[in-house]
């Protein structure tokens, strides 16, 4: 059997050559809406095809065309590129007011997230009314996060990848002015001077707590 | 904003037309959300870095406020008011030198924690200011108009074991065993044979013919085969109809059942 | 004014160049709900521009991609590649066990072949109905043998390759008979059924027998 031979015969078992995966994460991404993960590509296309592979080339071909390829968390989907937006006029959707309570309380979450009722209300300095968390909610931008490991185990808030998708983030690492917010110490959850006093027994946690915050921005 | 100060400078009599100003700002205020809200916006009158801002001027300025509103007889919340106490209390620990013997945290320590709140405050109002300011799906960029879902396509295979088919061979055959009665079987006439033979018969039924005439030989005394033979017989006459191949009719209810051949030509 | 200005100002009344203009056909028609038409797509671009003639660029850009502009009457949309359709479905497999009709169908099948329906019928006790052979003959478990030479010449059943490699068996021959299925006490089973139930009617074979029937009459 010839060199030449025993490569036919296992090109006979590989997966479809890479131009051809490319076209059918192409296919794939087309027919979403929504963004589509690595493992679902995968788990549609034939057997031993390599996804990310495909999705490299694909975004390069697509550069600077009427629409892009973007990156939701890990996940991936075609959208027009926002520069051709005006003429969309038609296809934009109204969307609802929000008020500046929804839209500072949806900051508070994407910029401190996991964070509690309680912690956004520290930050705000006013309760945050149900209908806000609710409205935050019932949009898919917020979702409740893991219960904090404190006495009453709070639960927490955090942000979609709905939320990602509309604001065009790639993760909540790339919200605009994260590293400076954050070197400027303003992302610490600060217990106010005297607290200690009464809650010693919280406080170590509460400083677990507030790395595991500052680490989920970290690379 | 220097409005707060001018408006409650102190001693200062107020005409009617300022006093409405005032009362239309006051009620601006209710729109505040909350203390650290209506403090955030009493520091920019100092026109300084958040980091540098005189806490005690800014206390200075809230009471101010917090007075003129009571004077005016506007209705505050209670934070506002438990704010002002705060505040107060922290003026005088800025003011007067610290005291060793003083439990609790410094007049320093707690400015230092309100400019960071306000600090704080005012960057999450930027951030969000700048992440509304991006571009958003559905105003500058769009997805999919018409996204094709994806097909579920549910397949259903079905399974067994050996062991299943030996059981369920054993079955039929225990019933043999433990039922001679299946001989009681030759009293059952099945569709299948009475079927078989009415297409034999109906072929020389011209005219209208009782169903009953058409039991076969045998089955009309033993009324276990009667029985058997006249369902077989009707429900294979309703097969026919139904292939339309002959006509039934009945007169009145449980009156006999008629039937005849249909003529070829009435086919459709 | 000099030639310069003339060009820049008429520029500014100028259409898009063409691969601007292919962007925002390509943008539309991703984005739109419904085909678009060659006029709609002017009606939505800047003054001056062409789009039939965008529209050739850019389904030339897209031949042999994953996804292909198409015509629909005299609009165009995306859709994806015909051979790429497969993408779109999900197979998801699920296992049921043979009903009991099905697999003393079988096994009586398996037990006397080739054996015609009235026989199985007779060994049973009940009627087969048609629903319970299609099974069986789509599964290729069973097959058509012979016609039996008698009267009415019957079709037989006879069990299939496929059948015995499910079983593990190498002949229909290998089945245990009818005396190690007893001293296997598979034959002591339980009371037969049927005689006290036929009263009833209910849940069993008698049940099963008006199923058949009326089976019969459907269509």
């Amino acid at each position: 059997m010839t060199d030449n031979q025993i490569e036919q015969e296992e090109s006979l078992f590989d997966a479809p050559p890479i131009g051809e995966q490319e076209r059918m994460i192409e296919a794939v991404l087309f027919a979403s809406a929504e963004p589509v993960t690595i493992k679902e590509l995968e788990s549609r296309m034939p057997h031993g095809c390599d996804a990310a592979e495909a999705m490299v080339h694909l975004r390069k071909r697509y550069e600077g065309r009427g629409v892009a390829i973007v990156r939701v968390g890990d996940a991936y989907a075609i959208r027009t590129a926002p520069d051709l937006g005006f003429l969309m006029q038609k296809e934009t959707v109204e969307t609802r007011k929000l008020s500046r309570a929804a839209i500072e309380t949806l900051a508070i979450i994407a910029y401190h997230q996991p964070v509690t009722r309680a912690e956004i209300e520290e930050i705000r300095g006013v309760s945050v009314s149900r209908g806000t968390v609710d409205q935050l909610l019932e949009m898919e931008w917020i979702r409740f996060g893991r219960r904090r490991m404190t006495p009453g185990r709070p639960v927490t808030f955090v942000v979609t990848q709905e939320f990602l998708d509309h604001f065009g983030l790639e993760n909540a690492r790339d919200l605009p002015g994260l590293k400076e917010l954050r070197s400027a110490g303003l992302l610490e959850s600060r217990p106010p001077p005297g607290a200690m006093l009464s809650l010693t027994g919280e406080d170590d946690e509460e400083n677990e707590d507030a790395r595991g915050q500052s680490e989920m921005f970290e690379e | 904003m220097p409005m707060a100060e001018e408006i409650f400078e102190e001693g200062r009599p107020i005409g009617v037309e300022e006093r409405l100003a005032n009362e239309a700002l006051i009620v601006d205020v209710d729109g505040y959300e909350g203390p650290l809200d209506l403090l955030l916006m009493l520091s920019r009158t100092q026109k300084v870095d958040l980091r540098k801002i005189s806490v005690l001027a800014l206390a200075e300025q809230y009471l101010k406020f917090i007075d003129g509103a009571k004077e005016l007889r506007i209705e505050l919340a209670a934070d506002y008011l438990v704010m002002a106490a705060w505040l107060a209390f922290l003026k005088s620990r800025l003011l007067l030198p610290p005291d060793p013997s003083e439990e609790g945290p410094s007049g320093e320590e707690l400015a230092a924690h309100l400019a960071f709140q306000l600090e704080r405050l005012q960057a999450m109002r930027d951030a969000a200011a700048k992440l509304m300011a991006r571009d958003q799906m559905g105003r500058d960029f769009f997805k999919r108009g018409v996204p094709e879902d994806v097909q579920r396509v549910r397949k259903v295979t079905y399974t067994a074991s050996l062991l299943d088919l030996m059981q369920a061979y054993a079955r039929t055959k225990t019933r043999d065993d433990f039922r001679p009665f299946v001989l009681d079987r030759d009293a059952i006439m099945t569709l299948e044979q009475a079927l078989e033979r009415m297409r034999g018969l109906i072929g020389y039924a011209g005219d209208w013919t009782s169903l009953d005439s058409y039991l076969p030989e045998g089955w009309e005394t033993d009324p276990a085969k009667r029985r058997s033979a006249t369902a077989a017989n009707f429900s294979a006459t309703l097969e026919l109809t139904k292939l339309g191949r002959i006509e039934i009719r009945q007169g009145d209810v449980f009156a006999p059942i008629h039937i005849r051949k249909k003529d070829q030509k009435d086919d459709g």
